[in-house]
This record gives structure tokens, C-alpha cells and sequence, in this order.
């Protein structure tokens, strides 16, 4: 007996040591898992945040060296009150608790644990994305404080209430639609906020020149190709912390497909725009080329996850067929003035990228036509492409139309033609640099 | 023959150059300049510290006519870049002995236009 | 009997082959730990690295074309000398077995395994930040081999024995002074050993001009507002590197906070700047709300893992404030001669930052005034800020007072003039650009 | 007995319930281990993907404004060109099943599940690297659509082929070649093929006069030397991903070493090619020591894993050494038009990196002659290099022969004296500031 | 005394510099310009859209002469600058009145060369 | 009334400038300029091979003075830009005929100022 109990005794000595040490390992396993998490988001936050360089850089670099410093000012600006206003408010619309139509609770993060810091953090970059979008569209000819107004209304209301219909739980959440990384949720609210924008302002003076009652469309050159090239480059680099940091875990092993996807798509995107305007305009044209590797990574961002690289590859050419025929169309015929095309890269190509969901999808999750899936998720795709348009169109519409009455949303004649850097900064950018001041 | 020369604000060179075309005038040299004239140069500050521009950016222009166009050139640049503000500008008119056309060695009155 | 025995071995096997297992598991969570740990500080550490990029950036744009190579050559080469002599000694006297006041061991970090390798690397970045942060106020008109020499001293002797005494073990952490990221440790004996470099140099020509005995500042402009602009966005993506990073620990979950209060307190930095700028100089002025970033970046660095993120808004929104009136001051008042505003970034909102921990500080641990802690923290503070202060003002004062004897710290006039580009290094940074040279 | 069954059976229990629990754990620590070589591998894909923007921006800045749009559609092209061939085509001929000369299968990655997704995603940046090397020594001269069919020839097949035979289990794998980061498989095989194509394409006009029978070499100044620093920083902050990345795994503690002797040598080769510029050319040169820090770091690719620090150092210094002499004899005695450098940094300095493991080698398995290895690694390092060099002389040579040939390979002299973005692009790369234009 | 200004092609700033060096002609004045002549202006397209260019880089010089060397001067000018073609440029001849060397206050003949 | 055109060292302006406010002259124009004169370039080397500046950075100066200002222009220009070395500049001196404000077509010497 006194064996017996010897027995048992040591028996369940070394089982609860083993689990007591299991336990404590489980606890470290948990932990890593956290830290999996962590490392992974924060580090795709920073690279999402240098995105703001990126914008920066290539619409600095296609537009006009008189207005570079206001720019800077606008992206610069747009981020910092765009992550006072998300943390204020933009967040509890977006992740508070929900009633389908937008969130309402966590003001100001209010009790925010690591858990929610890092989350809050991955997302104000890509709220401060959205609204960055719009500074190109509306670029060289509005007011400084009108755009400053703009920013805080769209990072604390637009963009939160239509990312919550999707990523927040809402309403399109609810019926499936899918939007991976943003094309939707972030590209295209951007991009139809620019329109609205640039609809607003009207084009820059000598853009379009009526002759005979036909209005023709004139260029004007950016000024420093080498700058919008790096920012291209750095927007690139910057997404593979958009659409990997995506998968919202550390370890969601399809970051490795979306890697891969992205990339490919880029790349056919660049590659299909350099062709086009090859054969269309007799030059491989450089600015339409780097838009094209925009079109193409703002086009597989939605799909980026589910689709085969074949589908990116495809997805990623037709994006840069897109952007080269939308930049025509609303120029030449819509004769909007967008000065970096951020409306056909964002809005159209973000558009595009969500119904390639609904037609390259290859997952058992998220079926598209070409691959068996029918047109169930493509209608929905489209239905959630749409009333987003529709929510951005009359909001941000609103915006500028009070801002327009209420403040002024252009600067003078005067203004413009000397220059926003100088007459709404007092600077030069580019100070002892001889420049053709009248272009 | 005379040479031009003016000097106007920089964003003045387009209703000059309508102004030019309007009376036929289509040859035209233009280079950047600074200038400073009664227009005294406006303070820019920077970070709160006071830059004297007094050495404004203007367009230098310079056009050779014949004896004859001399007063419809004129006038055209006074009616392109005149706002009767100071810092308009100024117009020098100076003799040419010669001009030459490179491409097929014309000269005179032949060669200016 | 034999089943008795049969039960034994069996639940023995098992157990043994359980724990077996499990010791197995445990080595590879240990290796996960430690896998962990390289990759957050090997990536954190190539984050601050880069910031070198946005250092180089902002103060090639920040001053005339003609030094721009001039400044490219000091911030490439404090780096290239200051990683060589803090192989050598730096991290000897920094990290090497303390006295309290010095370390002393691992010279040539002799002996070194992958911790401490990865540990060497993560430091010697920040001694980098250390060097170069002084280049911007030296610019323009220092010797470049005078610079040279300076840099090995500081990355090799003075930042060492400071960082000692806060993060090696010596007594200001003894103390239980609190300077998580280095706004004391970096970014202060960056800025202080700046202004004593600023003082021995004395201002460039025209910066200063006598009228009737009374002393007025001229604005010289900076020469590429994009570079500047575009350096301040790379250096705030590298401070997420920078502050993140110094949790020191890939599973220590504060890292979430860090990046939460750096993004709020960098944005309220340059909001603040810009309407400061905006009131006070009439316009919203470029380069001081890039300044305000970095101030409200600067700010935040050592009070970033204990404040709450309105803490953080409060901190960055103080500097900057107080980055403009700084700049101000130490221009117009003192008349020294900082191209870039070094001396009040890193120096004076360095000192903000040590200081607002004893006021924010919401944890635990640090627990500063505003919430409860009463003025120890505070004090001890004070006392570190102040103890670095005097540390660097003697030791970076003699160091330009021998290298002013004995090498001649300045060019001369002629070099100035024409640019040290041409005078030290025979070439022309924008070679075929017209600029007008006489600025 | 009912009490022994009631004990075995609870223990049996628990046991059961242990291992079922450990199962479960050692699941989670198998995908935590899947998920750092993920995260880590994805990451450093990344740095190395912005290397692009470092290349570009270092070899606009190192050429004329007149061609720097066509600098930047190289860039860009010969990465995404370069992308969808080496997902075609290239990854199958690297990492297929071997021959022993090259691989033969998994086209189009097919069947990739997420490990080969993540190992191509790393690898394809590398092909680009390589491929972009190029593009700089054939700068300011060459048929954009020339330079197109090139880059796609050399990602496909030329790279691939040569790095099937160290890093695809080829040839030279199995005889013990080392070259842990790609001195040899990237930069000598971009470098050998940027020889060919400097030599097929000839000088650009004005580099080289004869005055009297004498051929004298005349610089022609890089236009902006601030962008070509920008690039530098870029391309050693990605070089982190690039060497410490090929661990291939985030569980490899050697990433510390790694990224210590990167740091060492890097800097070391700046210092030593800015020493010699000066002694040699009276000034410290700025696109010298910037060539420097690259060739430092092209130098320590190879053996950064098995060298000491010290081992780290020296190699960077006489890379550095090296870079300055390969210049100036090319330049100077072979007369090849090399605009930035690209034959010497990449290809000699990598000749050099890759001799270094043979000669400084300091680990059990890869020791070299200066730590009692003797001549065995050494002998295998001069053959792998030979080798590779052969092959890449002949296959880039043939390249550019027949492209010579059958498309022709560069401009008319009057597309070149107006600038490639110009002739090729029908473009300006500064529109609006003044350039002296007969540069 | 002649001031000879010449507008050229930016390339053929090479080839003038050599037809001047073999007449012995060393001092010359460049400076960047705009023009609008016979040459109407290519265009451009940029992303599509036409730029009417009509105004081209040229090269803008400035030789001051003696009396005597006029006629080498306006020679080498149209060797080096001349292609035959339209936009080669135009030559304008402008009296001087007085030259002055800054450096020791000669004046006259001896100044200029 | 007579155009004062003048080649200066760049690092000269400010002194100039000075030089000319004190004789009460405030307007003036200033372009860039590349020239070639007795200073026969220097040269730089750029990773070792040499660059033959031969065309060096000048600041060309006009001003446009009523006859009886030649004199102080000059002798402010020669003032403010002389060093006694090679490469000081020169000073053209060429006639006006006429001289129009822009802003209020005033001519001549009342313009001119
Ligand atoms: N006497 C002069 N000599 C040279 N340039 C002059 C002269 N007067 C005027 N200018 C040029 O004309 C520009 C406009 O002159 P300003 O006096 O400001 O205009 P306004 O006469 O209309 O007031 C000046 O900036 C300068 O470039
Ligand atoms: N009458 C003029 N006044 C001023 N500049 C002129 C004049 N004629 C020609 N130029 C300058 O000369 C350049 C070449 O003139 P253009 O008429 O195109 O050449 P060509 O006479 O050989 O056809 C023009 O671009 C312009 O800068
Ligand atoms: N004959 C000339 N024609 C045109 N420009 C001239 C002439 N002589 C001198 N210059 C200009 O003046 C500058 C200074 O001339 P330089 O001969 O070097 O000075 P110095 O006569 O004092 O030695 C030259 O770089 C050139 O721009």
C-alpha cells in the first residue's frame, strides 16, 4: 500500500509539474502569438505611414515647383489632424460597438488596451491614406484652410462611417462583401472625394482653353519626375504593409500569397500603362507609366488575398489599361481637372480592383465568375462599390459645397498664378533655383 | 532695326505674347531676370525672420523689329503688361547695325522677321 | 504484480516521453523568444538607420544649394566614423562593466554572441542619431575635416558616458530616471553639443547684420523645401523604430502605446507649430511645421511608453509651441547661428521631453505630477537633464575650443562664399541647374 | 481494485489530456515557427524591394537632368519586366529541379502553397537587383525599347541559370562555393553583364577626346548629387533585408552577425574611398566615398555570416580601396564609359566580396586562409567567381550582340545630345526650371 | 565696337566655341533662353495631351568685338551654329559705345579683347 | 541715355549693390550668365578626371541710365566687383534711343529713373 501511494503520489507530482510547466509554456506560446501579431501590424503601420511620403513626393512631382511647399503642407497636415480627429472620433465610428450603419463607442480610444492601441494604430494610417488621396486631385488652386477643414471631416465622418459598413461589421460586412485591403474602403473613398473635390474647385487656369466654343485640354508639366518616380517606388514599398499587414495577424500564413499578388499586379499594371501609351501617344510616357504601377497595386488590393497569381497578373493589366483611358476621359471629355489622376488611379482603379473580387475570386470563401463562383459575389461586389460611391458622392459633395459658401474653397487668380507656395506660405520652395516662373 | 528690350512681371508674358501675335509680331527672345526698380521688393518672412527681396524675378524679353514695327511692338507689350501698378515695368529700345539669318545668311530687314 | 509494474512503466514511459517532448517545445519557444527579440530590434534598428536619410534630407533642404554635398559628406561619414569608433569604445564605455560613471570592458565588443551583437547594432544607430543631429546647426560654413574629428569624439566618448550614466547602469538610472526612447540621452546631446558647435563657429556671413550697433537677423532660405519635407516624413518613419524599438523586447506588448503616443504627439507637434506660425508670423510657415513634428517627435521620445494618449497630444502640442518660440529666441535674441533649428529640436524639446515624464508619467512606475506622483520624478528629471546639460556643454565645448586651436573649426571667407561644396570637395551638387548664386 | 482502475484511469486521463494539450501547443509553436520565417522573409523582401528606388535614385543623380526620366522607366521596367518572367520563367530555371545547371520546373510557380509563395517573393527582388545593376552603366545612351528586351532576357534566364549553381543546390553548391547574400549570384552577375553592355554600347559622346592620338577621359557631372546620397542611405538601409534577410529563416540568431559586419563594412568602405579620393585628388569626393559605402557593402554580401567584425572592417576598407582604382582604370586605361560606376562597385568589389570568404572566413564549416584554412575555400571561391564571370560575359555578350545586330542597342547622336527623355519619352524631367542644356 | 548677340541652338554651342577658338576669338557670354521664331514650336505630348512648346531653349551669346573682327565673328557664328535648317537662329549687331576692363579700368580697344 | 551692361563675379552683387545705392542708382536688372574671358576656367576634377570649366558662373548686370549717371555707374561697378584679378568683368556701355515706362508710358529721361 505504502507503494501504492508511493506511486500515485509521485505519479501525480509529475503530472502537475508537467502541466504547471505546460501551463507557464502555454502562456509563453500565448504571448508569442501576441507578439506575432504585434510585431507584424506595427511594422505594416510604419510602412503604411511612409505611404504619406510617397503621396507626397509624386504629387509634388507632378505638379507645378510654385505649389510644391503647399503640398507638403496638405499631406503633411492631413496626417496630423487626420490622427488627432481619428483618435478623437473617427475610430469610435468605425470600431465602436455597432448598429450596423456606424460604430459608436471608444471615443478618443477611451480604455484602450495593447490589443486596441495596436489596432487603432494600423488603421489611422490607412484613414490618413484616404484622406491624403484627395490633396492631388485638388492640387495647385485651393485654399490652404479650406483643406485643412476638408481633412478633418473626411478621417472623423466620411471614411469611418463607409469602412465601418465593411471592415467595422457593418451592414456590407453582413452580406459578404469583400474588400481585403482598402480598394474600396480606402482608394476609392478617396477617389470619389477627390472628384467631388475637383468638381468643386474647377480646373487650374490654362488648363482647358475654349477655341471656337471647343474646349481643348491643355498640359501642364510636373516638375520633378525624379521625385514623383521615388514617391511611386516608396507608395510600392509602402503597400506591402497595406495589403500583407492586412491579413490583421502575424501568423495568417496567405501574407505570402498577398505578397506575391501584389507584386505581380504592379507589375503588369506599370507594364500594361507603358504599352498603351506607347501605342497611343508614340512615347512609352513616364508619368503614365508610374501611374500604371499605382492602377495596379490600388486594383489588387481588394482582391489581393483571394485571387491566383494569374488573376493578379490579369487584374494588374487591365488596372493599367484603365488608368491610361480614364485619365483621357476626364480630361478630354469630362474636362476635369485632376492633376495627378488621383481620381482614375483611386477611385476608378479602386472600383475596378473591387469587382475583380467578384470575378477572379478563387477561394472557397470568396468565389468570382471566372472561377465557378456565379454572379453572387460580383453583385455584391458591385452593390458595396457602389453605395460607397453614392455615401462618399453626397457627403464629401456636401462638405465642399458648404466650405465653398461658407469660407471660399479657391484661392484668387492672383494667387494661383504667383503661386499657393507664395501667397499662402510666404516661401519658395525651391529658393535660388532659377525657374521658369511663367509655366 | 531696333532691339526691345523689356521687362515685365513673369505673369504677364502671356496677354503679352496675345498682344505680340494680335499685331503679328511672332519672334520673340525671352530670359529669366531679377530686377529691381522703384517697385522696392516685398518682405517675405521666414520662420518669423525677415527676407529683403529686393531683387524681384522678372521676365526679360527681347524682340528685333524694323524702324517700322518699333511703336506696334510697344504698344503691344504696354497693353500686355501694363496694370498700372508699380513694378510693371520698363521698355529699353536700342539700335541694330545688323541682323543676320544663320540658316541662309539673310541680312537687314530681310533677316529680322 | 506485473500489472502493477506493466501500470508503471507505462505511465512512466509516457510521462517521460511527455516531458521529453516538452523539453523539446520548451527549447524552441526559448529560440522563438529570442527570435522575436532580433527580429523587432534588427528591424527597429534598420528604421533608425534610415533615419540618417531623413537627417541628411532635412538639412541639405533646409540650407543653400551650394553645401548641399558638403552636407551629404557629414552625414554619411558621423555615421561611417562614429559606427567605427563605437565598435572600438564607444559601446565600451557605454554598455561595458560600470563604475556608475563609465563602463569599461568589451572594447571592439571583443567576445560578442548573437544578443549582443544584435544589442551593439541596435545602440550604435542611436549613436549615429547622436553625431549627426549637430551637422545641421555646423552647416554650411565648418571645415569638413574639423567635422570629422568632431564626430569621432562624440559617438566615441561623450554620447557613450552620458548614455552610460541613463541607460549602461549608472547612477541616473540608479536613480530611477526615465528616459525611454533618448530624448535626454539622444536627441539632448545632439542638441546641446550643436549649440556649443553653433557658439565656437559663430553665425554664417549675413546672417546677422549691424544696423546702428543694433543687431538684425536675415533670413537665409533653405534651398529644397521636397528634400526637407521628405526628410522629416523618413525620420518619423524611423522613429517608429526608434521609440518602438526601445522596449528592448519583441514580447513586450507597451510597444502598441509607444507607436499610439508617438503619432499623437508628433502630429500635435506640427499642428501646434503651424498655428503658432500661422498667428504669429501671419502665415502658416513650411519649415516650422516640419520643425513641429519633429519637436513634438523629439518630445515624446522619452515619455512615450508611460503617458496616456492624451498625455502625448499635451506633450507634442507643448513642443510645438515651444520649437517656435525657441527658434526665435535663440536667433534673434541670443543670435546664434542653427541653419536648421537643431539646437531647439533636439536640444530644448529634448529637454521638454525629460521633463514632461516627471509631469505625464501615468504609470507605476514613473508617475509624474499631473498624476499623482508629487515631484520626485520630476526632480530626478530635472536633475538628469541637468547633469547632461553640463556634461556635454564642458565636454563638447572643450573638444571645438582644441579643434578651434589647434585645426581651425570654420572656413574662410572665401570658401564660405563660393560654397563648400565647390571649396571642400571640388564639385557641384546640381550640376547644369541655373541657380543663382549669389544666395 | 476498483481503486487501482480508478487510478489508472485518471491517470491515464490526465495524461491524455496532457498530450492532447501539448499536440495542440506544439501545433501553435510549429506555425509560430512558420510564421517568424514568414514575417521576416516578407519584411526583408520589402527592404530589398525599395532597393529599386535606391538604385534609381542613385543613378539619376550620378547622370545628366536631360536623361533622368528614362533613368527612371529603366527602373521601374526592369522590375516589373523582370517580375512576371521570373514568375514565368526564371524561378523554374533557379529553383526547379536541378540538373546540376539548371533547374526545370515549377513554371509559373504552379502548385505554390504559402512557403513557396513567401521563398519567390524573397527571391524575385533579388533577380530584380541584379537586372537594375545594369542599367547604370548603359545610362544616357541606350534604346529604352533595347533595354527593355535585355532586362528580360537577364531576370529570365541569364541571373537565374548562374544562381541555380549556388543558391538552387547546382554545381557549385555542392563543391562548398560560398556566397551568403549574392557578392557573386547578384552583384557580380550584374555587374559582369552592366561590362558587356558598357562595351557593346561604347562611350557617350563627349567622354572620351583624342587630342593628338591621345585619348583623354573628361567627366561629365551627375546632375543631383542629393538624390544620388538619398539613394545611397536607401540601398544600405534595404541592404538589412538583403543580407540579414538570407538567413532564410527569422529563427537563424546569425542575422545578428549578419547585420553587425554589414554595418562595419559598409562604413569602413565609405572611409576608405573618401582617404583615397582625397589623398589622391587633393578633395574628399562626394560620389567617391558614396561609391564607397556601396562597395563596402557589395564587398561584405558574400562573407558577412562567417567573418569577424574585424574581418568585417578590413573587407569594407580594401573594398573602398579597390572601388577608387577600378574607376579610374576603367575610365582612364580601359576608356568604358561607366556613368555611375556599376562595373566596379558590383562587379569588382563583388569579385572581391567573394574571394573574401576564402580569405577571411572564420566559422568551421567556411574558414579561410587567414584563419588557418588554407587555400581549399579560396580555390573554390576564384572558380565559382571564374565561372560566373564566364558565363556572364558569354550570355550577357551574346545578348547585346544580337540585340546590337537585329534591333540596334543605342540612339542617334541627335536623340543623345537632346537628352533620352526628350527623344525617347517626349518628355522633361524638370519642366520649368532652368537647366544649362548644352551639358 | 560691336556687341554681337547671337541666339542659337543649344547644341551648337560646342561647335561655335571651336569656329570662334580658330579665329582667336576667346571671350564670350552665354546665358539660357526662351525663344519663339520661324520655328513654331514642336509639341509635346504629356500623358496625351498636347503642349504647345513654342517656346524652345536656345543659347543666348554675347561677343564683344572690335570693329575689325565683326566680320570673323558673324563667320564663325554661322559655321558652327548653321545647319540649314529652321531654328538655327539670328544674329543682331549692337553698337558699343565704351568698354571698360573692371580689373585695371582699361578702356577702349584694349578692353574688349 | 545709355544701357550699362556689366559682367561681375557672382560673389560681387552685394557690394555692388552697395556701391550703387550710395550714388543713389536703385534699379537694376541682373541675369545669370555663363562666360569665358581671360580667366580661362579652372578645373575641377570629379572622381579624379578632369572637368574643364572653361565657361564660368557671372552675374550680367544692366542698368539703364540717363547720360549724365554713366560715369557714377561705372566707377560703382568697377567700386563694388574690382579685385584686381583676372576674371573682375567688364562693363559694355551701349546707347538707348529710347526709354518707356510701362505702367505710365512716361518716356525718356523722366523713365528712365
Ligand atoms: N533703369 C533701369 N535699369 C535696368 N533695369 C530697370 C531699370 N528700371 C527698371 N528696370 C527693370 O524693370 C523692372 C520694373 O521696374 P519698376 O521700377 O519696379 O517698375 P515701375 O517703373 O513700373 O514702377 C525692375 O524690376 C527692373 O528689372
Ligand atoms: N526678331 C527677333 N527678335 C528676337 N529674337 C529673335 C528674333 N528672331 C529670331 N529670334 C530668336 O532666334 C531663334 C531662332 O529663330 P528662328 O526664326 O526659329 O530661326 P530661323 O530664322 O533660322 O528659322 C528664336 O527662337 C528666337 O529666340
Ligand atoms: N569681349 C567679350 N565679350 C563678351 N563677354 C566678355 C568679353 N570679355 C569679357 N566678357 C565677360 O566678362 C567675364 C570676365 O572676363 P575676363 O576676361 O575673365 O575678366 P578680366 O578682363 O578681368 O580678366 C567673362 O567671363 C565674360 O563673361
Amino acid at each position: 500500500m505504502r507503494y501504492k501511494i508511493a506511486l500515485l503520489v509521485s505519479v501525480l507530482l509529475m503530472i502537475s509539474c508537467g502541466t504547471l510547466f505546460a501551463d507557464e509554456l502555454a502562456e509563453t506560446v500565448a504571448l508569442h502569438q501576441e507578439a506575432l501579431d504585434m510585431i507584424w501590424l506595427l511594422l505594416a503601420a510604419a510602412l503604411v505611414f511612409f505611404m504619406q511620403a510617397g503621396f507626397a513626393m509624386v504629387e509634388m512631382g507632378l505638379t507645378r515647383a510654385k505649389n510644391a511647399g503647399n503640398i507638403i503642407m496638405k499631406n503633411l497636415m492631413d496626417f496630423c489632424a487626420g490622427a488627432l480627429i481619428y483618435w478623437a472620433l473617427g475610430w469610435a465610428l468605425m470600431y465602436g460597438s455597432s448598429n450596423g450603419f456606424f460604430g459608436f463607442s471608444q471615443f478618443f480610444i477611451k480604455g484602450a488596451d495593447a490589443t486596441l492601441f495596436r489596432d487603432w494604430m494600423f488603421q489611422v494610417v490607412f484613414a490618413a491614406t484616404a484622406a491624403t488621396i484627395v490633396s492631388g486631385a485638388m492640387a495647385e488652386r485651393t485654399k490652404f484652410s479650406a483643406y485643412l477643414i476638408y481633412s478633418v471631416f473626411i478621417s472623423g465622418i466620411i471614411y469611418p462611417i463607409s469602412g465601418h459598413w465593411i471592415w467595422g461589421g457593418g451592414w456590407l460586412a453582413e452580406m459578404g462583401f469583400h474588400d481585403f485591403a482598402g480598394s474600396t474602403v480606402v482608394h476609392s473613398v478617396g477617389g470619389w472625394a477627390a472628384l467631388m473635390g475637383a468638381l468643386f474647385l474647377g480646373p487650374r487656369i490654362g488648363k482647358f482653353v475654349k477655341v471656337n466654343g471647343k474646349t481643348t485640354s491643355k498640359a501642364i508639366l510636373g516638375h520633378n519626375l525624379p521625385l514623383a518616380s521615388l514617391g511611386v517606388f516608396i507608395l510600392w514599398f509602402g503597400w506591402y504593409g497595406f495589403n500583407a499587414g492586412s491579413t490583421l495577424s502575424g501568423t495568417d500564413m496567405t501574407m505570402a500569397t498577398v505578397a506575391v499578388t501584389t507584386t505581380l499586379g504592379a507589375s503588369a499594371g506599370a507594364i500594361a500603362a507603358m504599352l498603351i501609351s506607347w501605342i497611343h501617344f508614340g512615347k512609352p510616357d513616364v508619368s503614365m507609366s508610374l501611374n500604371g504601377a499605382l492602377a495596379g497595386l490600388v486594383g489588387i488590393t481588394a482582391p489581393t488575398a483571394v485571387v491566383t497569381p494569374f488573376g493578379a497578373v490579369l487584374i494588374g493589366l487591365i488596372a493599367g489599361i484603365i488608368v491610361v483611358y480614364s485619365v483621357e476621359f476626364i480630361d478630354k471629355v469630362l474636362h476635369i481637372d485632376d492633376p495627378v489622376g488621383a481620381i482614375s488611379v483611386h477611385g476608378v482603379c479602386g472600383l475596378w480592383g473591387t469587382l475583380a473580387v467578384g470575378l477572379f475570386g478563387a477561394t472557397d470563401d470568396v468565389r468570382g465568375l471566372f472561377y465557378g463562383g456565379g454572379f453572387t459575389q460580383l453583385g455584391i461586389q458591385a452593390l458595396g462599390a457602389l453605395s460607397v460611391f453614392i455615401w462618399v458622392a453626397l457627403s464629401a459633395g456636401l462638405l465642399f459645397f458648404i466650405i465653398n459658401k461658407a469660407h471660399g474653397l479657391r484661392v484668387s487668380e492672383k494667387e494661383e498664378l504667383v503661386g499657393l507656395d507664395l501667397s499662402e506660405h510666404g516661401t519658395e520652395s525651391y529658393s535660388g533655383f532659377q525657374i521658369f516662373t511663367t509655366m | 532695326m531696333k532691339l526691345i528690350i523689356a521687362y515685365i512681371q513673369p505673369d504677364k508674358l502671356n496677354s503679352v505674347k496675345q498682344e505680340l501675335y494680335k499685331r503679328e509680331i511672332y519672334k520673340i527672345s525671352i530670359t529669366n531676370a531679377l530686377g529691381c526698380g522703384q517697385q522696392m521688393g516685398y518682405t517675405e518672412t521666414y520662420r518669423g525672420v525677415d527676407i529683403e527681396v529686393n531683387l524681384l524675378k522678372k521676365l526679360r524679353i527681347e524682340i528685333a523689329v524694323n524702324d517700322s514695327f518699333v511703336s506696334s511692338t510697344t504698344e503691344a507689350i504696354i497693353n500686355g503688361a501694363g496694370t498700372n501698378s508699380i513694378g510693371d515695368g520698363k521698355i529699353f529700345i536700342v539700335p541694330i547695325e545688323e541682323c543676320i539669318r544663320i540658316r541662309n545668311k539673310d541680312t537687314g530687314a530681310k533677316a529680322i522677321g
